[in-house]
């Protein structure tokens, strides 16, 4: 260990070398990363800005509380295309978290190793499906099945059932996929020591599994509901073009984002009020979902507090 | 804490104090034995003997085994090396009694010397002072443990006394030499459990402190 | 075991729990069924629009337009030059000439168009794979009382053709070779763009931000921005690349403005706006990746008297590269399949010729299969599922590389 | 006479042999572990050590690939037979493991949880301050039982665990290393802990710290992977026997630390 | 005279107080670590034997809240002061870590990548074989210098990486729990290689293994949580004084179990 | 595996054999010294005697920082706690030549009773056994230890030989008495020595077995 013998002399240099390359990386990863806010900005001033000049022309509480949506006659209130929001929603949970959750507890708590793995890649093919082509599929079979089942006279060719559910095949794989991930991420040990005194698997997974991981799951919930509520194409194809004040699923009914895409396909003119009513949408989707968003962020990160 | 450990280190003391009662009783037994010339009972002292050695024995195993399984350091360390030094030392004891016992049993038919009045004596102290030993020990009373070594001039006196008196028994009548030596024996032996009960008093002094200064026991 | 004594104080309960324990489990493996079907009924209703009997009438009998016997398929170009001069409005004619003379065209070029101009097959009627194959009879009587003149063939709507051929007003003749390279042309723009900036935020989020307000804000932010609904990057590209920034998304800053574009619908605003949308995925997947870069080995690495720089490149970026590159992968076949953004952004609908750079309009495959979807002619559902097939062959493979990459990760540390 | 032949082990292998899949994890266990006191099992990492502390309750059926061969006799009756229902086997014989894996429920619940199930009959409460007294955890969480089990301290979560499984009664406690998580103090806490569970409770556990096999048990079962990289049982006795004057070489190798 | 004061210990430190945040963790440490001798750093959990440890060599700075208040002292020069620059401090003075973490590069590459970095200009063939060498690891994978460093055992793979330390040549090896994730038989090993590598390093070892402490180190540091929960440096001196007859009670009753 | 406590196993063996060429040395010189009346020489030893007790001392603190630090079990506890043993044995063993010394000093001016013969005979023969007694256990030969102590015969022969010699002399001439128990005295010290070995023989078996199977050394 010649050199070490030398390392111990006394002229010892442990004076700051100055590293230019790694300040200027640094800098430029970090506007890299600032540039989302951009993103943020963007969003929040674009919407806000326009939908300022529609608030210029339609007040807060006609936006809020009308229950008709007819820009052609003046017409501007929410209510319509949020209804059809909330109903292909509900329509959509309603099939989803059952659904997904059991698939979750199949998956994480029965399933044979090797059914888990094939079953967990078909799923993700299910997730990984532009929604277009559930769009496609709400429309030519959705549909019709209900259209068989109902009759035609009742179910109308375009219809919010038949989105909602098809939503709710869209989301099923996200709410499995993250509940699934969520009660996998339980230690295994928690079972163990479920089974150590005696408990049967079912027992194990549904009050020892599932309520530690129920914040996860939550989470899931949550955020299948924003998805949900954000999705576009199914309703764009499937749930009908117009507006529609009603409660009944088998009637089309435009929802607040197939409004949106209806009507800047078409070729609208910037500086109309069509043009502006998008925006108010569009920002109030966008608070929408950013609440939901935020409070699973809210759960999800207190879960991981638990188990990391 | 620590329960089976402390468990073993009160059995461990509680078997020395054992053994020193064993010891402190052998002794005294044989001394007065001879005093009475009982041949009988001196027999059965001498063949005691082995219950003390088994005592020992058995005490050492255990703080073998409490070495083993319970990774003593320091003060707990000190504390069974000491026990295991201290059963050592009382064992001895135990084969100074059996020695005195043998003394009266070769003795046979022969008379003593002259009629025994300091050897019971010098029994009695030693005793005594192995008795305050071994509570010194047990409760780790440093005054005591250091105070007790004093007493052994007090043995050593009676000793030398003895020793006198025994020679000019010898000087006036050579043949009752033989007779002396058995005496002049008798007391040796309890001269050295005297010389024992400092060690056992060093080891308690170390058992606190962690030093372990030895007197000169040696003759 | 009868042979041990009941545990005392506890009911004996057992059988119970067990019957219940069966019923569920029965239960979530009906549920996982459910799933597994939909899945397969969405693949099957794909596939069964894709194929099946179609009736062609024709306007013009082929065969009436042969010429001393020789079958149209077999006549000179010359000869078909003619046939369609005679057939078409002189005007068309010369329209064709100018485009290209007909002495320079191949002759199935020429003989493409007689075939769609002059003798204009037309689907009078589509069966479903399901029909075609189980009331073929049925059919055939439909057919041969409804459609006297028409041929039934039966067709693969995805083939050759359709992949080759661009967008058509006539279904069978559509195709979705605009689509797909519009497709590329915008991944194009969005890998370029979401990947490098992706890639950094992550690398700067996971190894320099300290606990600071803005560190926390941009984290917090990306993490809300992933669930933002795609339609609103839909309406902020709108009213950023689109409208904002049409000087430079049309090209006009570069003078190169594309004749057919006049404004900022072009493939840069698309793939701009979809990089907008999948950054947050890259970045949220990249973070996972290097985050799963176990900290000891940064430890090490700094113990040995690495700076933080070497550090990263040398062991935190290889390490976490498959991860990065998978869920890059997945943020593009996102972005692949996103179709409200663009319609939103103002995807053309209707192009036939080829894209030639960022500032040509645009189609994309997602955009052609809503168009198609929604027109009301059964045969366009047809090209529409054919269409969709081509986009999840092209999903899959992609899918395919992820999962090999992914494996080869979970092997690795 | 056979009832009290039967009930002298308080559980006993015979021939038994732990695969997992086709490779042998453990060969030939004989081993018989007397009632109330405290068997130590020990050996270098890997050979088989919690495999056969598994297959004592049939934890190991929760590894897909793991099978038995042979008997475990518990009361006389072996476990592995195919009349026997796994679950009634792991309510009789407990277990702890090696991370402190409370249920992230109540203090209350931990305890209470198993005994529920289990249809337990008489007085939750003092069930639940009985066990957590038994556990010697009561004293200390006894104003918070409703707080998160997680919010123990490590040594403490431990304690819950023990207490959550001398709820359900058993006869048996298997430990899987119950302490190698904890830090010295909290150790020595587990380690009182078994010495009192002794008095009620049959305890068997595996232990990577020697010293530790040597402080709380009575018997030591020592394990060494055989040549064929099976485990097998090298040396089964009186723990002061073990480690003061083992019969075998390796035994003594081992405990002395000259192995390999 | 100064010249050979400032180089009698290899490290000191000054009045050392270490802060998370607000949170003071350990408090005024003063202690000199002697040249090429083993130094163990022993204490109940949390009480900061990492925190400092970690001062030692500035690996602290790593964690964002963390600084250092105090001084510590090597080759004269106070690490904390302005103008040092911790990446110089860490070449010099090296660490092992709890959880073995090699590189997931071949064994040659994670031997030779901090000389590489740090511009060692020798043969570094001849360096990967002196260092692999120095960890007593070169002949069980002189033959297969090309596997990856993760496919050797967990006592391997912190051998290597004390290799891989070593291979920087560095004054101070810091090791940190570095048996910890180990087997008996593995952690004997790097015991033994410790004492080796004493021989040309001065070795500063926190443990949570008393026995280890007393085993390898030739002085002992021993840590305790004071009243206000900072952690202290209650008694420092040679390992055998220690362990047979430590200065303070809390010293043996830590050591002897007997503590909390 | 396990340098460093190997290491300090081979020290304390080192150390033992060190401590018993002291005893050795100590003894054969002590006698050596009284049979030619030297008394300086006799002076010397007694005051060597320190350093015996100071290396004992020594063996002794070893062994507990051996065992504080090391945990040894099995063999290498029975080793460490008989090195302990046979230390003291030693020690013991100095401190009877030290007496062997005294007796020298003491014994002045006076001429010894009768020339030294077979004394030094005991003296060599015990020393021999002690050494091969070492030998024994340093290299843990366990029939060696076996055989050892059925050599005390001799020993205790050539004590019981000198006794009867000195009686005779006593009876011849009283005054001699106090010069005859000086010799009587140095051969029970080196008959004890005897008995001494025979212990470090008993350790040395129990080492390897583990096996501690006393004979009886009292007298
Ligand atoms: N789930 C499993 N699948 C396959 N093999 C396994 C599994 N669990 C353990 N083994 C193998 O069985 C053998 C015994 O493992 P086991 O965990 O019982 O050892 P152990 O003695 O408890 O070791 P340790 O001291 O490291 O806990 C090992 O070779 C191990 O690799
Ligand atoms: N990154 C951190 N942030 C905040 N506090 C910390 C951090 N790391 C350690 N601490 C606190 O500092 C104190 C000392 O921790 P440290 O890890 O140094 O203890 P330790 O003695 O090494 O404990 P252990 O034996 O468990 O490793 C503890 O109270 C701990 O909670
Ligand atoms: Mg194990
Ligand atoms: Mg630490
Ligand atoms: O036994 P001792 O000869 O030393 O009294």
């Amino acid at each position: 260990m010649q050199e070490n013998k030398q390392a111990n002399s006394p002229r010892v240099d442990l004076r700051k070398k100055r590293r230019w390359g790694e300040s200027l990386i640094q800098a430029s990863l970090f506007l890299a990363g600032a540039f989302s806010i951009l993103t943020t900005i963007g969003i929040v001033y674009e919407l806000g800005k326009e939908a300022m000049h529609f608030f210029s022309q339609v007040s807060l509480w006609e936006y809020f509380s009308g229950t008709k949506w007819n820009p052609q006659i003046g017409q501007f209130g929410i209510w319509p295309l949020l209804n059809a929001t909330l109903m292909t929603t509900l329509i959509a949970m309603l099939v989803a978290l059952p659904i997904g959750l059991s698939i979750a507890l199949y998956l994480s708590e029965y399933a044979t190793h090797k059914a888990r793995q094939t079953l967990k890649p078909i799923l993700e093919v299910l997730a990984g499906i532009p929604t277009v082509v559930y769009g496609y599929f709400a429309l030519t079979f959705m549909t019709p099945l209900l259209r068989s089942i109902f009759g035609a006279n009742v179910v109308d060719i375009y219809n919010t059932a038949s989105a909602g559910l098809v939503i709710g095949i869209l989301v099923i794989p996200m709410v499995s996929s993250m509940s699934e991930d969520a009660l996998s991420a339980v230690p295994r040990s928690l079972r163990e020591a479920a089974y150590g005194l005696g408990a049967t698997k079912l027992e194990t997974a549904v009050k020892v599994v599932l309520p530690a991981a129920i914040s996860g799951i939550m989470a899931a919930f949550i955020v299948s509901i924003s998805r949900a509520i954000g999705e576009t194409m199914i309703v764009a194809v499937a749930a009908g073009a117009g507006s529609n004040f009603t409660f009944n699923p088998f009637e089309a009914a435009e929802t607040m984002t197939g409004h949106i895409v209806r009507i800047s396909g078409g070729d609208l003119s910037y500086d109309s009020i069509d043009y502006n009513s998008i925006f108010a949408i569009g920002l109030t989707l966008f608070f929408m979902t950013l609440s939901l968003n935020v409070i699973s962020q809210r759960i999800v990160r207190r879960f991981r507090e638990v188990y990391e | 804490m620590r329960k089976t450990f402390e468990y073993e280190i009160q059995q461990l003391k509680d078997n020395i104090l054992t053994l020193g009662s064993m010891a402190e009783q052998a002794l005294l037994d044989s001394v007065d034995a001879l005093k009475h010339r009982d041949i009988p009972r001196s027999q059965e002292i001498y063949d005691n003997d082995d219950l003390i050695n088994a005592k020992r024995f058995e005490v050492e195993n255990a703080v073998m085994v409490a070495i083993a399984t319970q990774q003593p350091m320091a003060h707990d360390l000190r504390l069974l090396a000491s026990i295991l030094d201290i059963a050592g030392e009382l064992e001895r004891m135990g084969d100074y009694a059996k020695g005195i016992a043998k003394i009266n049993i070769i003795m046979g038919e022969q008379k003593l010397l002259k009629p025994l009045v300091d050897l019971p004596l010098m029994a009695e102290k030693t005793v005594d002072m192995l008795h305050r030993a071994l509570t010194a020990f047990i409760e780790e009373d440093l005054n005591a443990a250091k105070s007790i070594p004093t007493e052994d001039d007090v043995v050593d006196a009676l000793y030398t006394q003895i020793y006198q008196e025994l020679i000019t028994y010898v000087i006036a009548d050579p043949t009752g030499i033989e007779r002396s030596n058995w005496l002049l024996w008798a007391a040796h032996n309890l001269e050295r459990v005297g010389d024992r009960v400092t060690n056992i008093c060093e080891r308690t002094v170390f058992i606190a402190t962690g030093e372990l200064d030895q007197t000169d026991t040696s003759n | 075991m009868s042979e041990i004594k009941k545990k005392e104080g506890f009911a004996d309960n057992l059988p119970e729990r067990h019957r219940s324990g069966q019923f569920w489990s029965n239960l979530f493996r009906i549920s996982t069924g459910v799933g597994i079907v939909a899945l397969i009924a969405l693949l099957l209703n794909i596939t069964n629009s894709a194929f099946g009997y179609v009736a062609i009438e024709n306007r013009i009998d082929p065969e009436s337009l042969a010429i001393n016997g020789i079958p149209l398929e077999q006549l000179h170009p010359i000869d078909l030059t003619y046939i369609l001069k005679q057939n078409v409005s002189a005007g068309y004619f010369r329209n064709l000439e100018n485009e290209m003379p007909f002495e320079q065209r191949t002759r199935e070029e020429i003989y493409d168009l007689v075939i769609e101009r002059v003798v204009e097959p037309e689907a009078a009627s589509t069966w479903s794979l399901f029909d075609s194959l189980f009331h073929k009879s049925e059919i055939q009587a439909e057919v041969a009382e409804k459609y006297p003149n028409a041929d039934l063939h039966f067709t693969s709507w995805i083939n050759g053709n359709f992949l080759v051929s661009p967008q058509s007003a006539n279904a069978e003749r559509a195709g979705v070779r605009t689509a797909v390279l519009g497709s590329l042309w915008v991944i194009f723009i969005t890998l370029l763009f979401a990947f490098p900036l992706g890639v950094g935020a992550a690398i700067y989020l996971e190894e320099y931000a300290g606990d600071l307000w803005i560190n926390r804000l941009i984290q917090t932010n990306i993490n809300n921005l992933a669930g933002v609904p795609s339609i609103i990057y839909g309406i902020l590209g709108l009213a950023i690349f689109v409208r904002a920034l049409e000087p430079v998304t049309s090209g006009a800053f570069l003078g190169t403005m594309d004749p057919t574009t006049a404004n900022g619908r072009t493939i840069l605003s698309a793939g701009l706006t979809l990089g907008l949308l999948i950054l947050p995925l890259i970045i949220i997947n990249a973070q996972e990746a290097i985050r799963a870069v176990p900290s000891s080995l940064r430890q090490a690495s700094f113990g040995l008297g690495a700076t933080k720089w070497q550090t990263i490149w040398h062991h935190v970026l290889p390490n976490s590269i498959p991860g990065i590159l998978t869920g890059t992968i997945l943020a593009i076949s996102r972005a692949l399949g996103e179709t409200a953004p663009l319609v939103v952004v103002g995807a053309s609908t209707f192009i036939t010729f080829d894209p030639e750079s960022p500032f040509s309009k645009f189609t994309a495959l997602p955009i052609q299969i809503y168009q198609w979807t929604s027109r009301p002619q059964a045969e366009f559902r047809n090209i529409a599922a054919a269409a969709i097939i081509v986009l999840l062959m092209i999903l899959l493979s992609l899918n395919a590389v992820a999962v090999v990459l992914r494996n080869k990760y979970s092997n690795k540390l | 006479m056979t009832e009290n032949n039967i009930n002298s082990y308080a559980i006993e292998a015979k021939d038994l042999n732990l695969y997992y899949g086709e490779t042998l994890a453990v060969r030939d266990v004989n081993i018989q572990i007397e009632k109330q006191k405290i068997t130590a099992m020990i050996g270098p990492s890997g050979c088989g050590k919690s495999t056969v502390l598994r297959a004592f309750n049939r934890m190991n059926d929760l590894i897909p690939s793991a099978h038995a061969n042979g008997s475990v006799l518990y009361h006389g009756k072996n476990i592995y037979e195919e009349d026997v229902d796994p679950v009634e086997v792991r309510r009789r014989i407990g277990m702890v493991f090696q991370k402190p894996n409370p249920f992230p429920k109540s203090i209350y619940d931990n305890v209470a949880w198993g005994a529920q199930i289990n249809g337990y009959t008489g007085n939750m409460d003092d069930l639940v301050e009985e066990s957590l007294r038994g556990a010697a955890l009561w004293n200390e969480v006894k104003d918070n039982l409703d707080k998160s089990g997680l919010s123990l301290s490590g040594g403490q979560q431990q304690r819950l665990c023990i207490a959550r499984t001398i709820a359900v009664k058993p006869d048996i406690i298997l430990m899987d290393e119950p302490a190698s998580a904890l830090d010295p103090i909290a150790t020595l806490k587990i380690e009182d802990l078994m010495q009192e569970l002794a008095k009620d409770f049959t305890i068997i556990v595996v232990t990577h710290n020697m010293q530790q096999a040597a402080r709380v048990s009575n018997f030591t079962a020592f394990f060494n992977l055989g040549e064929d990289y099976a485990g097998v049982l090298e040396e089964y006795g009186v723990t002061a026997e073990i480690f003061t004057n083992p019969k075998k070489k390796t035994t003594e190798d081992y405990i002395t630390g000259r192995f390999g």
